[in-house]
C-alpha cells in the first residue's frame, strides 16, 4: 500500500497543461550536454560505450514506454530492434534499393506491423500478452535462422553500406564520437517527444484505457486502436535503437532479435523505474556500465548482475529513477517536480 | 465481560498518509456496537488495522485483551475474529460452496455450518456449485455474511453488510444479527442502515475525521446528536 | 505411430512436471517465475552429484528433492515474501536475478562442461513395444507424469489445503482475512515446485543452461492451458508434446514454430487460455 | 408505434448457461422519467442494465434509444449517442485523479461539465486524489460521477447510494430528481434504499426471477402484497 | 618493458561455456608457459578474458573494448557469428585475430579480411576428409543427424557428396534444430529408415542429449555412429561408456605421435593435474603458438608486423610443421579420423586415419580476394 502513495507522488504532471518554459530549457541543456562530452572525454573506449549505452536507453525506453502508457510488457521488443536492423541489411545484401530508402523502412515498416499486431494483440491482458509479444519475437528469430540463403543464417553479416547517406559521410554514423551525439539527440528528442504527448489528450486517454479498459469504453472510447497506437509508437522508438545500432555496427545477426535481448531491454526499463519517462532510459544506461564493469571485473559477472538485480528491486521497488526522485523530493521538498 | 477487541490510542493510515488519530474503543463478549459516521471518516481503516491492511502506526490493538505485536492479516481471524469486508472479496475462481468452506478455515466449535448458512439463505443452496463471482450483487453479500458465519466467530464485524440486500433480506438479517448476539456473539456493526444498526446495536461509537467524537447507548441517542454523526 | 505419441507423452510429461511448478508460484505469488528453470536445473545437478557420489539414483532424486524444497522454501521467505505487494513485474526481476546467481553457482561448483546422468538400473532397459525397443526410463516419466497429473488435481480439488492453495491464488489478502496462513502454504508450494524438474536428468544432458532451455517451452505450456491452471497445464503439456513429435517428423522446417504458433493461435481465440477464466 | 420512449427494451432475454437471467423482459421508459427497477437479489436488475447499456455480450431482444434501433451499438457507441451508465460494483480509474478522470471522460462529451459534476457530487474537495486512496463512498460517488458528465439523455444507474451514508443518499435522490428536470435526462434506477426510490420515482417496475412482476406508481407497487412480503419487507412501514 | 597483450572475447557463459572454458586454459598455459621463460624478447605476455555470451554483437563490443584497451592480438572466440562479427572492425581497431576454434569457411573464403589468420580446420577440411574415409565403410545405407545451423547443413551437405561419390544410400536427412532438448522423434526416424549407419553433426549440448537418448532407444548398439565434432574429449567425458564406439572426425587428439605434442601433453597434465588437453585446448595452444613464433619474427607486437610474418609463413606446431597460406589465412594440417575407444586405462578418442595435410587441406577456395597487408 505504501507504494500507491509513493508512486502517486511520481505521478504525471496536472492535465493538460502547456508545457512550462523549464521544460525547454531542460531540453536546450541536454542536447548541449551531449554534443560537448565528446569534447570532454577523449578516451574512445569511453566514447563507444556511451554510445551503446544510450541506444541500449533508447530501446528500454521503448519498452517502458508500453508500461507506462498501456500497461502492456512486452517480452518482444528485440523483433522491432533486430527488423530494423534486417531491413537496413538486407536490401543491401540482395541488392535491392538504395541504403536511404531502407533506413526509412527500417524504421516505418516495424511501426506498421506493430500497429496492426496490436490491433490483435492488445486485447490480450497480462503474462499472455508478453508470452504473444514473445513468441511474435521468436518467430522472427526463428526466420532468421533459418531463412539462410536471404538472412545468413545463425552467424549473420556485415552490412555493406554506401560511402554516404543521405549525403553525410556514412563515417559519421560509425565514428562513435559522432554517432554518440547522434544517438544522444535522438534519445533526447525521443524522451521530451513523449513528454509533450503524455500531456495530450491521447496521452490521458491511454492511461485512462490502461487503468480500466472497460470503463473507459462505458465512456465512449473505442479502446483498442489507442493502445495498438501506443504499441506502435513503442515498436517505433524500438526501430530507431535497431537503425541506430545496425548503422554504428554494420553487422546484423538473429541475436538482435533474439528473447534475450528483449529481456535486458525490460530489465533496464524496470531497474531504471517505469513510473517515470526517463527512468527506462536511464536504467538502460546504468544497466549497461554496470554489466560492462561487472565483465570487467569477474567472471562471475552473471551473479554479480543476478545479485544487484535482487538488491536494487528489492530496495528500490520504483527503480533508480524513482528513487532519485524521491532523494531529491526529500531534498528539495517544495520544488520536487519531475518530467511527466 | 472480557475484552474481544480493544484500540488503546490508535494511530493508522495508508503510505504516508494518516487517517485514525487516536483511536479508542472496545468490544466485548456479548456486545453489540456500531460505528457511525459519513463517508470517509475511517470506518473501514478501523477494520482495515486490526486486519493489519492499514498501517498501525501507533498504539496498540488488543484481541481478548493481549496486545499484538505484529499484525498479520489471518491474526485477527485466529483470535476468533470474522470480518464481513465492505466490498465482499468473494473470491472468483472458488464456487459458491467453496467460499463458504474457506470461511471455516479457522473455526471455532459452533452450530453455523454449511447446512445453517443455506438455511439462511437459501439462494446460497440453489446456486452451491457455480462460481461465487457470478452471484448477484446481493447474493454476493449473502454469500460474504454466511463466510463470516462459517467461522463461528467470537466477535463478528461487519462493514456494511447491508450494502445491495434486498429490504425483507436486511429485515432478515437483523434477526440473524440478533440471534447470534443472544447466542454470545459480540457484534461491531458498520452500516449506514440506520435502519439495522437500531435493530442489531445497543452501543455505538461515532467517527468524524478519523477520531471518536461521541459513545453512548444507542437508546440514549438524541436525534440532533445523530443527525450530528450520521447526517441523518 | 504408436511409438511417436508415447515419445510426445514423454517430452509432454517433462512440460507438465516442469510446468506444474510454474503454475504453482504463478498461482499463488503472481509471478513468472524465471528462476524455475534454474530450480531444475539445481535439482538435476544435485540428484546428479549425490547419485554418482554414491552409486545410488533413487538416494539422489531423494536428497535433490529435500534440498529443493528447502531452498524454495529460502527463496519464498527471502525473495517472495518480502516483494508480495509489489508490481509482479518487479518481482519476476528479482526471478531473474535468481535464475543469473544459480547458474552461475552450479557452474562454479560442478564446473562448464555437460554432465550427464544414466538411468537407475532398474530403468536402464528397453521393453518391447510392437516389436520394437522403447526406453523403460520413458516410460516411468510418462507414468510420474500422470501420476502427479493426477495426485495433483486430487489435492487440490479434494483436500482443504489445496483450498487455500487455490483461494490465496486469485485473491491472498481476503484468503489470508479468512485465517490462512498463506506464506505458509506458499511456502509448501513453492517447496513443490522446486521438486518438480528433477526427473528429467536421465533425458536431458546437465548444463547450467538447462533450465533456461527448457523454460520458454514450459511456459508456453503455462500460458496456452491458461495462467493458475493445472488441468490446463497438462492439456497443454500434452498437445505441445504431440505437436512437437510430430511437427519434427511430418513439418520438420516448422518444427520449433509449431509451439508458438498455437500459443499465438489459442491466446487470439481465447485471451485467458485454455482454462482460465481470469488473468 | 406511437410513443417513442427515451429507453427500450423489447424481449430481453439473457441466459447464463442453463438459467435464465432475463426472460423476455419488455421495458419502456419515457422521456424525462425517473424510473425505479427493484426487485430481490438476483432478480436480474444488473443483468438488464448491462443488456440495455452494452455489456452483455450474449443476449436476445432489442434495445432502442429514443426510438432508434442500438442493439447492434457497442458499448461505447451507445454511451456516445447519449446513454450512460453506473456500476454496481465500482468502476473507476484507480491511478487517476478524480478530476483527471473525469476530464478523460468529459472529452468525448458534447458539453463538458467536469466542474459542474464535480460539485453537484461533492468530490470537488478530493478531486486531486487518486481513486485508489479515496473512501469506499467517495469511490461509489466518483462512479456515479463518470455517468453523469456530458449531460447523458438516458442514465442508466445500478445501486448509487449504495454504500452512501443516508443524508448522501437523500441527497443523491434529490440531485437526480433534479438532474432530471434541468439536464431533461431520463434514468432508470435499480436501488435497494426504497426511501430513495418511493420518493424519486414517478414510476417502478418489479423485477422477480428475470420477469416483470409488477409496474405501476409508487403507491402502486407498495400495495402489491406479493411484493411487500417478495421484496420490501418492514421497508414499507 | 611493455608486456604484449593477449585479448580472449570468448564465452564464459551459456551454453558454449565449457567450450570458452577450454579456450581460456589453453591461452593461459602458453602464457604461462612463455613467460616462465621470460617472455618473448624480454617482453612478458598478459591476458585479458572477456565473457562475449558467444553473441556476435557481444563479441563485436568485448573485442573492441580489449582492442581499445591494447588487447589487439585477439583469439580463442567460439561460435562463428562471433569471428564474423569481428572481422570487419579488425582495420579499425587496429587489431588481429587469430581463429582457433570458428569453423565458418566464410572466414578464410568469402569473408576473408587480411587481419583474420585461422590455425584449427574449418568445414570444408573435415568435409575433405569424409569422402575416403567412407570409402573404407561397409555400412551401405546410412542417414543424417545434423544441427540445423550453418555448420551441421554444411556438413550435411558435404556428406551427402561424399555418400553419392562412394555409391551409398542415403535413407534419411534430418536437422533438429539447435538447443533441441528431446531427440526421440529423430531417433525412432532413423530407427525405421533402416540405416545402417548414421552420419552426425551435433556439438555440445545436442551431441550429449542424442548420445544419452540414443543409447536409450538402442540406435548406437544397433547403427554405425559416426560424425563430425561429435567425438571430442569432452562429450567423451561426459557421456562415459555410452561414447564407446562412436566414430568421427578428430581434428586435435592429445595421443597425437609428434614430440612437440608429447611435450605439451606432458607439461598440461603437469599443470592441470593430470588432465590431457582437448582437441579446443589443443587448437587454441597451437594458435598460441603461431601468435608467439609470429611475434618473435616480427619483433615486435604491433598487429600488423604480426600479420605480416604470420601470412605465408610457417610454424612449429603439434601438428609439427604448419603454413599459414598467404591467399586466404588458411593453415595447412593434417587431419585424423578415429572411434573413441578405451587407451591407457582411459576412454579417449583413438586415431586409426590420419590424412596427411595436402590431402586434408583443399586449395583456397578462389572466393577470397586477399587484399594486401
Ligand atoms: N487504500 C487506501 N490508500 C490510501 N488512502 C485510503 C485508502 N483507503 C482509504 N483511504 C483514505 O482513508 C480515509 C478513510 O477511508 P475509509 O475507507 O476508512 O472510510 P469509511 O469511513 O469506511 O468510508 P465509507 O463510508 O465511504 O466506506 C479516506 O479519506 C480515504 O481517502
Ligand atoms: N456470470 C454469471 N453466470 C451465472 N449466473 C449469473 C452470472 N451473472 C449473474 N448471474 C445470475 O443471474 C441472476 C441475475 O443477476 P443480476 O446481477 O442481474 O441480479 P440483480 O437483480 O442485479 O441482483 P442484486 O440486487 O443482488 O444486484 C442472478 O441469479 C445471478 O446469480
Ligand atoms: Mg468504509
Ligand atoms: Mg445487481
Amino acid at each position: 500500500m505504501s507504494r500507491q502513495a509513493e508512486s502517486s507522488a511520481l505521478a504525471a504532471a496536472p492535465p493538460g497543461a502547456a508545457p512550462a518554459r523549464w521544460t525547454w530549457s531542460v531540453l536546450a541543456a541536454a542536447l548541449a550536454a551531449g554534443a560537448l562530452l565528446p569534447q570532454v572525454v577523449t578516451s574512445t573506449l569511453a566514447i563507444t560505450l556511451l554510445t551503446q549505452a544510450v541506444i541500449g536507453g533508447i530501446l528500454a525506453t521503448a519498452v517502458g514506454l508500453l508500461i507506462r502508457q498501456a500497461g502492456l510488457v512486452s517480452f518482444g521488443h528485440a523483433a522491432f530492434f533486430g527488423l530494423a536492423g534486417y531491413f537496413i541489411a538486407l536490401p543491401a545484401r540482395h541488392g535491392l534499393w538504395p541504403a536511404e530508402v531502407s533506413i526509412v523502412l527500417a524504421v516505418a515498416a516495424p511501426t506498421l506491423l506493430a500497429f496492426l499486431l496490436g490491433l490483435v494483440i492488445v486485447r490480450i491482458p497480462g503474462v499472455a500478452f508478453s508470452m504473444l509479444t514473445l513468441a511474435i519475437g521468436q518467430a522472427f528469430h526463428e526466420f532468421a535462422l533459418r531463412a539462410r540463403e536471404i538472412t545468413g543464417g545463425e552467424d549473420g553479416f556485415a552490412i555493406s553500406l554506401p560511402r554516404a547517406l543521405y549525403g553525410v559521410p556514412t563515417e559519421i554514423f560509425q565514428r562513435p564520437q559522432s554517432m554518440f551525439v547522434i544517438a544522444w539527440v535522438a534519445l533526447v528528442v525521443i524522451l521530451f517527444g513523449l513528454h509533450l504527448l503524455t500531456r495530450t489528450r491521447f496521452g490521458r486517454v491511454t492511461a485512462a484505457i490502461r487503468e480500466n479498459e472497460e470503463r473507459a469504453r462505458f465512456l465512449g472510447y473505442q479502446t483498442v486502436v489507442p493502445r495498438a497506437l501506443v504499441f506502435a509508437l513503442s515498436a517505433l522508438i524500438g526501430a530507431v535503437a535497431g537503425t541506430l545500432f545496425a548503422l554504428y555496427n554494420a553487422f546484423v545477426s538473429p541475436e538482435m532479435l533474439h528473447w534475450s535481448l528483449s529481456g535486458s531491454a525490460l530489465i533496464m526499463a524496470i531497474v531504471g523505474g517505469t513510473k517515470l519517462l526517463w527512468g527506462p532510459a536511464l536504467g538502460g544506461v546504468v544497466f549497461f556500465f554496470f554489466k560492462d564493469l561487472a565483465g570487467d571485473l569477474t567472471e562471475h559477472w552473471p551473479a554479480m548482475i543476478g545479485l544487484t538485480l535482487i538488491v536494487v528491486t528489492v530496495a528500490l521497488p520504483l527503480g533508480i529513477g524513482g528513487a532519485l526522485v524521491r532523494l531529491l523530493q526529500r531534498l528539495r521538498p517544495a520544488g520536487g517536480r519531475t518530467h511527466g | 465481560m472480557s475484552e474481544l477487541l480493544g484500540f488503546r490510542a490508535v494511530e493508522a493510515g495508508y503510505g504516508e498518509a494518516r487517517v485514525l488519530h487516536g483511536i479508542d474503543l472496545a468490544v466485548g463478549e456479548n456486545e453489540r456496537v456500531a460505528i457511525l459516521g459519513r463517508n470517509g471518516v475511517g470506518k473501514s481503516t478501523v477494520v482495515n488495522t486490526f486486519l493489519g491492511v492499514a498501517r498501525l502506526r501507533a498504539g496498540e490493538v488488543r484481541f481478548r485483551g493481549a496486545p499484538q505485536r505484529s499484525l498479520q492479516h489471518f491474526t485477527a481471524a485466529r483470535a476468533g475474529v470474522a470480518v464481513v469486508l465492505q466490498g465482499r472479496h468473494i473470491i472468483p475462481n472458488l464456487t459458491v460452496r467453496e467460499n463458504l468452506l474457506l470461511g471455516a478455515a479457522v473455526r471455532r466449535p459452533g452450530a453455523w455450518n454449511l447446512e445453517g448458512v443455506f438455511e439462511l439463505f437459501p439462494v446460497l443452496r440453489e446456486r452451491a456449485d457455480t462460481p461465487g463471482t457470478a452471484l448477484s450483487g446481493g447474493q454476493q453479500q449473502m454469500l460474504a455474511i454466511g463466510r463470516a458465519l462459517m467461522a463461528n466467530p467470537a466477535l463478528l464485524v461487519l462493514d456494511e453488510p447491508s450494502e445491495g440486500l434486498a429490504p425483507v433480506i436486511v429485515d432478515e438479517l437483523a434477526v440473524v444479527l440478533r440471534r447470534l448476539a443472544d447466542g454470545g456473539t459480540g457484534l461491531l456493526l458498520i452500516e449506514q442502515n440506520f435502519g439495522l444498526v437500531r435493530r442489531v446495536a445497543e452501543r455505538y461509537y461515532a467517527l468524524s475525521k478519523g477520531q471518536i467524537v461521541d459513545q453512548g447507548r444507542l437508546a440514549d441517542l438524541s436525534l440532533a446528536k445523530l443527525k450530528e454523526h450520521v447526517a441523518v | 505411430m504408436l511409438l511417436q505419441t508415447l515419445n510426445g507423452l514423454v517430452y509432454g510429461g517433462l512440460l507438465y512436471i516442469l510446468a506444474v511448478g510454474l503454475v504453482l508460484i504463478f498461482g499463488l505469488r503472481r509471478v513468472v517465475n524465471f528462476a524455475h528453470g534454474s530450480l531444475f536445473m539445481v535439482g538435476a545437478y544435485v540428484g546428479y552429484a549425490i547419485a554418482t557420489h554414491f552409486g545410488n539414483f533413487w538416494l539422489g532424486l531423494v536428497v535433490s528433492v529435500v534440498v529443493l524444497a528447502v531452498l524454495g522454501v529460502f527463496l519464498d521467505a527471502v525473495v517472495f515474501r518480502p516483494l508480495q505487494r509489489e508490481d509482479p513485474i518487479v518481482t519476476v526481476l528479482v526471478t531473474f536475478g535468481i535464475l543469473l546467481v544459480l547458474e552461475d553457482a552450479v557452474r562454479t561448483i560442478w564446473g562448464k562442461d555437460f554432465l550427464s546422468l544414466k538411468p537407475p538400473a532398474a530403468l536402464a532397459g528397453t521393453v518391447q513395444i510392437l516389436g520394437e525397443s522403447f526406453p523403460t526410463y520413458r516410460l516411468f516419466v510418462i507414468a510420474l507424469a500422470a501420476a502427479v497429473a493426477i495426485g495433483l488435481s486430487l489435492w487440490l480439488r479434494m483436500s482443504r489445503i489445496g483450498l487455500f492453495v487455490r483461494a490465496s491464488s486469485v485473491d491472498r489478502t481476503t484468503t489470508a482475512i479468512l485465517g490462512v496462513n498463506t506464506d505458509r502454504v506458499s511456502v509448501l508450494v513453492v517447496a513443490a515446485a522446486g521438486v518438480s524438474g528433477r526427473v528429467s536428468a536421465p533425458v536431458l544432458a546437465l548444463s547450467p543452461c538447462m533450465g533456461r532451455l527448457i523454460l520458454i517451452d514450459s511456459f508456453i505450456v503455462v500460458v496456452v492451458g491458461g495462467l493458475g491452471s493445472f488441468s490446463g497445464a497438462f492439456f497443454a503439456a500434452l498437445i505441445i508434446g504431440q505437436l512437437h513429435n510430430f511437427g519434427v517428423v511430418y513439418l520438420p522446417w516448422a518444427a520449433t514454430m509449431i509451439p508458438f504458433l498455437l500459443m499465438v493461435g489459442i491466446l487470439i481465440w481465447r485471451p485467458s487460455g485454455f482454462a482460465g477464466q481470469h488473468v | 408505434m406511437a410513443e417513442t420512449f427515451a429507453i427500450e427494451g423489447g424481449g430481453l432475454t439473457r441466459r447464463y448457461g442453463g438459467f435464465t437471467a432475463l426472460d423476455a423482459v419488455d421495458l419502456a421508459v419515457p422521456d424525462g422519467e425517473i424510473r425505479g427497477l427493484i426487485g430481490p437479489n438476483g432478480a436480474g436488475k444488473s443483468t438488464l442494465i448491462d443488456v440495455l447499456s452494452g455489456r452483455a455480450d450474449d443476449w436476445q431482444g432489442s434495445v432502442r434509444l429514443r426510438g432508434a434501433d442500438i442493439s447492434r451499438l457497442s458499448a461505447q457507441q451507445r454511451r456516445r449517442s447519449g446513454l450512460a451508465r453506473s456500476f454496481q460494483r465500482t468502476n473507476v480509474f484507480p491511478e487517476l485523479a478524480v478530476r483527471e478522470q473525469l476530464e478523460v471522460a468529459s472529452w468525448r462529451a458534447e458539453t463538458p461539465n467536469v466542474d459542474e459534476v464535480l460539485h453537484e457530487m461533492g468530490l470537488a474537495a478530493i478531486a486531486h486524489m487518486r481513486a485508489a486512496d479515496v473512501s469506499y463512498g467517495d469511490r461509489r460517488r466518483l462512479d456515479l460521477a463518470l455517468a453523469l458528465i456530458g449531460r447523458p439523455t438516458v442514465l442508466l444507474l445500478d445501486e448509487p447510494a449504495a454504500g452512501l451514508s443516508m443524508k448522501e443518499s437523500m441527497a443523491l435522490a434529490e440531485l437526480l430528481r433534479d438532474l432530471a428536470s434541468r439536464w431533461k435526462v431520463t434514468v432508470l434506477l435499480v436501488e435497494h434504499d426504497m426511501d430513495v426510490v418511493f420518493s424519486i420515482c414517478h414510476r417502478i417496475t418489479v423485477l422477480h426471477l428475470g420477469r416483470v412482476l409488477a409496474e405501476g406508481t409508487p403507491a402502486e407497487i407498495r400495495s402489491i402484497p406479493e411484493v411487500v412480503t417478495a421484496y420490501l419487507g418492514s421497508a414499507v412501514e | 618493458q611493455e608486456t604484449i597483450k593477449i585479448g580472449v572475447p570468448t564465452a564464459l557463459s551459456g551454453t558454449y561455456a565449457d567450450l570458452g572454458n577450454q579456450a581460456k586454459r589453453a591461452v593461459e598455459f602458453a602464457v604461462n608457459e612463455v613467460n616462465a621463460k621470460g617472455g618473448i624478447g624480454g617482453r612478458k605476455l598478459e591476458v585479458k578474458v572477456l565473457d562475449t555470451e558467444a553473441k556476435p554483437d557481444v563479441a563485436r563490443k568485448q573485442a573492441e573494448k580489449l582492442a581499445l584497451e591494447g588487447y589487439k592480438i585477439l583469439t580463442g572466440t567460439i561460435a562463428s557469428g562471433e569471428g564474423l562479427a569481428m572481422a570487419p572492425m579488425l582495420e579499425r581497431w587496429d587489431a588481429l585475430y587469430v581463429v582457433t576454434i570458428n569453423k565458418a569457411d566464410a572466414l578464410t573464403g568469402a569473408n576473408c579480411v587480411p587481419r583474420v589468420f585461422r590455425v584449427n580446420h574449418p568445414d570444408e577440411q573435415d568435409a575433405a576428409i569424409v569422402r575416403p574415409w567412407l570409402g573404407t565403410r561397409k555400412e551401405t545405407k546410412w542417414a543424417i543427424v545434423a544441427a540445423d545451423i550453418a555448420w551441421g547443413r554444411n556438413s550435411g551437405k558435404s556428406f551427402a557428396a561424399a555418400a553419392k561419390a562412394n555409391g551409398k544410400e542415403l535413407v534419411g536427412e534430418f536437422y533438429p534444430a539447435f538447443g533441441t532438448n528431446d531427440f526421440a522423434p529423430y531417433i525412432q526416424q532413423v530407427k525405421n529408415s533402416g540405416a545402417q549407419g548414421v552420419w552426425i553433426a551435433l556439438a555440445g549440448r545436442d551431441a550429449i542429449n542424442f548420445a544419452t537418448q540414443a543409447k536409450q532407444f538402442g540406435l548406437l548398439d544397433s547403427t554405425f555412429v559416426a560424425g563430425v565434432s561429435f567425438v571430442t574429449d569432452n562429450t567423451v567425458k561426459t557421456l562415459g561408456d555410452t561414447s564407446k564406439g562412436i566414430w568421427g572426425i578428430i581434428n586435435y587428439s592429445s595421443t597425437l605421435d609428434t614430440p612437440a605434442n608429447k611435450r605439451f601433453v606432458e607439461a598440461w597434465k603437469k599443470a592441470y593435474n593430470g588432465d590431457e588437453p582437448t582437441n579446443f585446448e589443443g587448437e587454441t595452444y597451437i594458435g598460441m603458438q603461431v601468435i608467439i613464433q609470429a611475434i618473435e619474427r616480427a619483433k615486435s607486437a604491433k598487429p600488423l608486423d604480426v600479420a605480416r610474418a604470420m601470412s605465408g609463413g610457417t610454424f612449429d606446431t603439434l601438428y609439427g610443421k604448419s603454413q599459414i597460406r598467404a591467399a586466404d589465412h588458411q593453415m595447412v594440417q593434417p587431419n585424423y579420423f578415429g572411434y573413441v575407444g578405451a587407451q591407457g586405462g582411459k576412454l579417449r578418442p583413438i586415431i586409426t586415419t590420419t590424412f596427411a595435410a595436402d590431402q586434408a587441406t583443399p586449395p583456397p577456395s578462389g572466393e577470397c580476394k586477399m587484399p594486401k597487408l
